[in-house]
């Protein structure tokens, strides 16, 4: 069997390359146990504001054919009761407590150093962040801001796939002081439904992930993998082994994955898992550093 | 290595309503023009645009039927449809019930009963022998039993108020049925209504060591098993299947349900 | 049966509004010809550079399951082979002509300047160029001179769905002097296969189109309407008369199809437009302006 | 409304060589170990991964074979490859050959004769009557003659320098045997070579009025219907058909072929 452990710095070592991505089951504690007796190596919670969001109504998401489309406004508790929800994760997960990535999300510099210094108090092993705009200068500040903040704990920025120039934009990140990119974030999308003459998400648009996502998430990857050192959390439309196996050799260091959980179920994980072995035992590959962005070399 | 998904689109499609029946002072059955394959216990999402989306059991699948009660915003306004006007409606989704064993004990509460006629008949066709127990508060809260009793079920009825039927709950008849089977192993109680019933109800089994297959409710957001908002925890009696660590404690309804099967 | 008849000008009126999309069958007189047989109400000639660009090395597409990836490299003959095929294509069409759409392309206002003046020799019905970044100051600036430089030829500029704000630099776009609005141009994305440890695609990276583009395309036509009030050329991933639905109802007056002839050939025309007619008469509508943008009424 | 489009993954697959065939000097087979349900007559695309891809006929369903010249960069590389070998490929695309009438003419110049065999043994067992015609610069040019003895087809052999068979085109065999049928409405003429060839058999079956379905070449670059890359214009008998209006003179080898059928 390969080797499948994933060193993401000195101090975070995941057992396998296999995340679950932020804002799939993550404002629940029981939910982040389930994954990660499921095989994640690693949760992430969903993105967390100051205040409590009740987010938007229904319909809020749509398998539109060839991937999913969701708006579902940002729900969460809010930043304390977030930090209760990964306490009561870590002590309901008991020996199967897989590291926890808290994301956190904010409009500006100030409120993301309230959050961080807020977040901070539940110990994630990382702190990960969403931008509210790719203006290289305000990232480079954002993540600065976070990056002081955050102490002993590292930092991943968390990067769209609609960043223009994404590969600089990571540049600018890791020269900031992130740790590691996690990229992607879906692309803005629209469904409309013609016989309603409407859109079908209650708030008119929303994000598309899964399937149809991934060959830009890829390139998103492979643009950052040439710009950066640090390591990359990739995700988008990885639903097999294979895409899996894909998204290492763009030069992923770890895999999220989402959408996947409403194709394959909580067994995403395995499953994945299982088609990635099988990849890496039938090409003679023997650990994740010898594929990691690979088609590059 | 095969695509692990099915590129197929899942979008809501267009249904019109052909009949409208009247179940009880605020609950009816839409039978639309177009038919749906599904299975009995699972739920569709129904859109109408511009105002919302809501789960509702499927009551009937050639053609589609949905049993509605009016309670709010939604239900409230599919109430004002008449035949000819249009829905849209996705699914199925989610697990439905699997027929079991050779007789079937059918348990509804309130509107809990929309999808137990479409199942009574499933069963029925399945050689399986089908008793069936409607409760409500009070006669006219009750549905479809006209329907069942065009049916070859044995029918049980209870009100709280004692305005139709047995008075009390629906569990004294149920329990009593229990009793007199043969052989419980070869049963199993088909259950959907509110929580707390289904809570007495899978106690009530597993006092008898009889399966069971409770439909459950929540609030639905995605419905496609990622945002977690239909998580409910399963009652202790659950046993969590070793392909779902750690669901007993996160169960999500919309995917790993509607139904549960404890055996 | 509904009005189909498609009046983007005072001086253009189209019999229905499906077009040819840019970069299809755009280097060839005859195709061109065969898409106006086959139903184009309009063609589209490929993007055109000044000097002959021979293109990039196969493999330069693939249809990836959710739609397709592209890097053909602008190939094309220049701009004055391209005015040569212009006339080539009138005069082959003879009364089957309809209106042509040049498309030009090029890296700086000098160049477009340039580019403008020349393809301007073949009289072509519009103009539509393609920017090569879509800074807000560098979109006005290169607009107006094309403007000025076209004459009496209205033109149409083109962004593409990774224009970030595209709403507002469609805005700019307009204010700048462009008759009408062009949108989308495929996002990039890579194909990567696994086995390979390799892009798919000669040149690494591609541009996605075909039906994952749909939702995202439709994203941005519905922003642009909602900020400019000059037409919309709609395209992205549009290949059923549904699909030509959903793009005029989000806000566009006519509608370019490309990657839907490889789904559906040449036929694609013909059939597009029959099945919007039963969605039409299904709903009773009556001609375009009834339903061109009606998701925001 | 259905989805005109099926989402099915066509990227290339990997495949096995599992023996390789030498034909003469410069052509060779490679038989793989998969098959790919496809017909003859349509095309593969065979990706060297770093190197590029190149359009290839099927000669070979179960399992897939091909044949191919060493003439360049791509071809020259699947040259060297033995059995173990990988290859990317994906496909059948395009238009394939379609058994007519109950006498065939198989005509194949060079390695045009790649797919013949393929098809004859798809005609043979529909009852068709098989005449094959190979034609070549030199013996050593020919490619497949053995395999053809090996099957129940009439094979007539030409050579431009006599060094094997008749010396001359293959014409002069085809045309004599045209002459011998008994009803060529009820025979067809299936071609492949190079565009020169196909246009000279074409000219011939026009003046006998004998269907033909011929195999075209040209530089593909999209392989999907888009570039126009691979446009060809047909010669004045081909009849334009009334769904395809102006494809006569812009006829996409890719997509509206390779083959053409003229009736
Ligand atoms: C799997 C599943 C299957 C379902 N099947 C059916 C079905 O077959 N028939 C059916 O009528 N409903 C069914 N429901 C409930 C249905 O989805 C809606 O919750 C109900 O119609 C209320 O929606 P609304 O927009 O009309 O009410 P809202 O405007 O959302 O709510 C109005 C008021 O009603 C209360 N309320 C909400 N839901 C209920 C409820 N279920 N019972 C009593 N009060 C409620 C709310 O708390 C609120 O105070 C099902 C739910 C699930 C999860
Ligand atoms: C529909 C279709 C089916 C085909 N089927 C086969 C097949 O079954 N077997 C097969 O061997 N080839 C077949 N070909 C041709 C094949 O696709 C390539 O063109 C050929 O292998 C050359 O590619 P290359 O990269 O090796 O040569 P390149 O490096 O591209 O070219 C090298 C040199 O060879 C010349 N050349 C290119 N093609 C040919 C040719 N066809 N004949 C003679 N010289 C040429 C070029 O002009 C150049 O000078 C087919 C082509 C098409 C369009
Ligand atoms: C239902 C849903 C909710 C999401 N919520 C968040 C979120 O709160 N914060 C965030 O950074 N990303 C969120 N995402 C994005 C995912 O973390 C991930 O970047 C994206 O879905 C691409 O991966 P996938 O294709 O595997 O789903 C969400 C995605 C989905 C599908
Ligand atoms: C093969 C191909 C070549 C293209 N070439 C060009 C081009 O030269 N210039 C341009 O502006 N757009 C080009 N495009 C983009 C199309 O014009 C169109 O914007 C895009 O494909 C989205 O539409 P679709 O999904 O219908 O294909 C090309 C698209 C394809 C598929
Ligand atoms: S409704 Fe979102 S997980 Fe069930
Ligand atoms: S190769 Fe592109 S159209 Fe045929």
């Amino acid at each position: 069997m390969p080797d499948f452990s994933c060193r993401l710095s000195d101090q975070i070592h995941l057992k396998t390359p296999i995340i679950l991505a932020s804002g799939i089951s993550g404002n629940s504690d029981s939910l982040l146990v389930r994954a990660a007796k499921s095989g994640a190596a690693a949760v992430t919670t969903k993105s967390c504001t100051l205040k409590y969001r009740p987010g938007t109504d229904n319909p809020a998401s749509s398998d539109w054919g060839c991937g999913l489309i969701t708006n579902l406004g940002l729900t969460n508790p809010g930043v304390d009761s977030m930090v209760y929800l990964i306490n009561a994760y870590r002590q309901k997960a008991a020996e199967s407590v897989v590291p926890v990535i808290a994301n956190i999300y904010a409009d500006n510099p100030d409120e993301f150093v309230e959050l961080t210094t807020k977040i901070k108090l539940a110990q994630p092993d990382i702190i990960e962040f969403v931008l509210p705009e790719y203006d290289p200068g305000l990232v480079a500040e954002i993540t600065a801001a976070v990056r002081v903040n955050a102490g002993l704990i590292p930092i991943s920025v968390k990067l769209s796939a609609i960043c223009s120039h994404i590969g600089k934009v990571a540049r600018k990140a890791q020269d900031a002081g992130a740790d590691f990119i996690t990229a992607v974030n879906p692309v803005p999308g629209m469904v409309i439904d013609a016989y309603a003459a409407k859109p079908f998400l209650s708030q008119g648009s929303g994000w598309i992930s899964g399937p149809s996502l991934k060959p830009i998430a890829l390139k998103c990857i492979s643009d950052i993998y040439k710009e950066v050192s640090i390591p990359i959390i990739g995700m988008g439309g990885v639903s097999s082994g294979l895409d899996m196996a894909e998204m290492i050799l763009a030069g992923a260091s770890a895999v999220g994955i989402g959408s996947a959980l409403y194709y394959r179920g909580y067994e995403a994980f395995t499953k994945i898992l299982v088609e990635f072995e099988e990849f890496m035992n039938s090409e003679g590959y023997n650990n994740l550093s010898e594929i990691c962005g690979k088609i590059w070399r | 290595m095969e695509k692990p998904f099915s590129m197929e689109e899942k979008k809501s499609r267009v249904f019109t309503v052909d009949k409208v029946r009247i179940e009880n002072d605020t609950t009816h059955s839409l039978i639309m023009k177009e038919p749906m394959a599904s299975e009995p216990g699972q739920f569709i999402l129904i859109w109408i645009p511009g105002l919302g989306e809501k789960p509702f059991s499927v009551a009937g699948s050639n053609p589609l039927m949905i049993t509605i009660a009016d309670v709010g915003k939604v239900s409230g306004q599919i109430d004002r449809y008449q035949p000819g006007d249009r829905l849209w409606i996705r699914g199925p989704f989610g697990q439905g019930y699997q027929p079991y064993g050779k007789d079937a004990l059918l348990v509804g509460g309130g509107y809990g009963a929309s999808p137990l006629l479409y199942l009574a008949e499933t069963l029925i066709k399945k050689g399986i022998n089908v008793h069936v127990f409607l409760g409500a508060r009070s006669a006219n809260l009750l549905i479809l039993v006209d329907e069942f009793e065009k049916i070859p079920v044995k029918l049980h009825i209870t009100t709280n108020d004692g305005t139709r039927g047995i008075q009390g709950f629906v569990t004294v008849p149920l329990e009593e049925t229990i009793q007199q089977l043969s052989d419980v192993q070869d049963a199993c109680v088909y259950a959907c209504g509110p929580k707390k019933m289904l809570y007495g109800i899978d106690a009530l089994c597993e006092r008898y060591g009889i399966p069971r297959q409770l439909s459950w409710e929540a609030i639905m957001r995605c419905g496609m098993g990622l945002c977690g908002n239909c998580k409910i925890e399963m009652p202790d009696t659950w046993e969590e299947p070793v392909n779902k660590p750690g669901s007993k404690k996160a169960w999500l309804v919309c995917k790993d349900g509607p139904t549960s099967f404890t055996k």
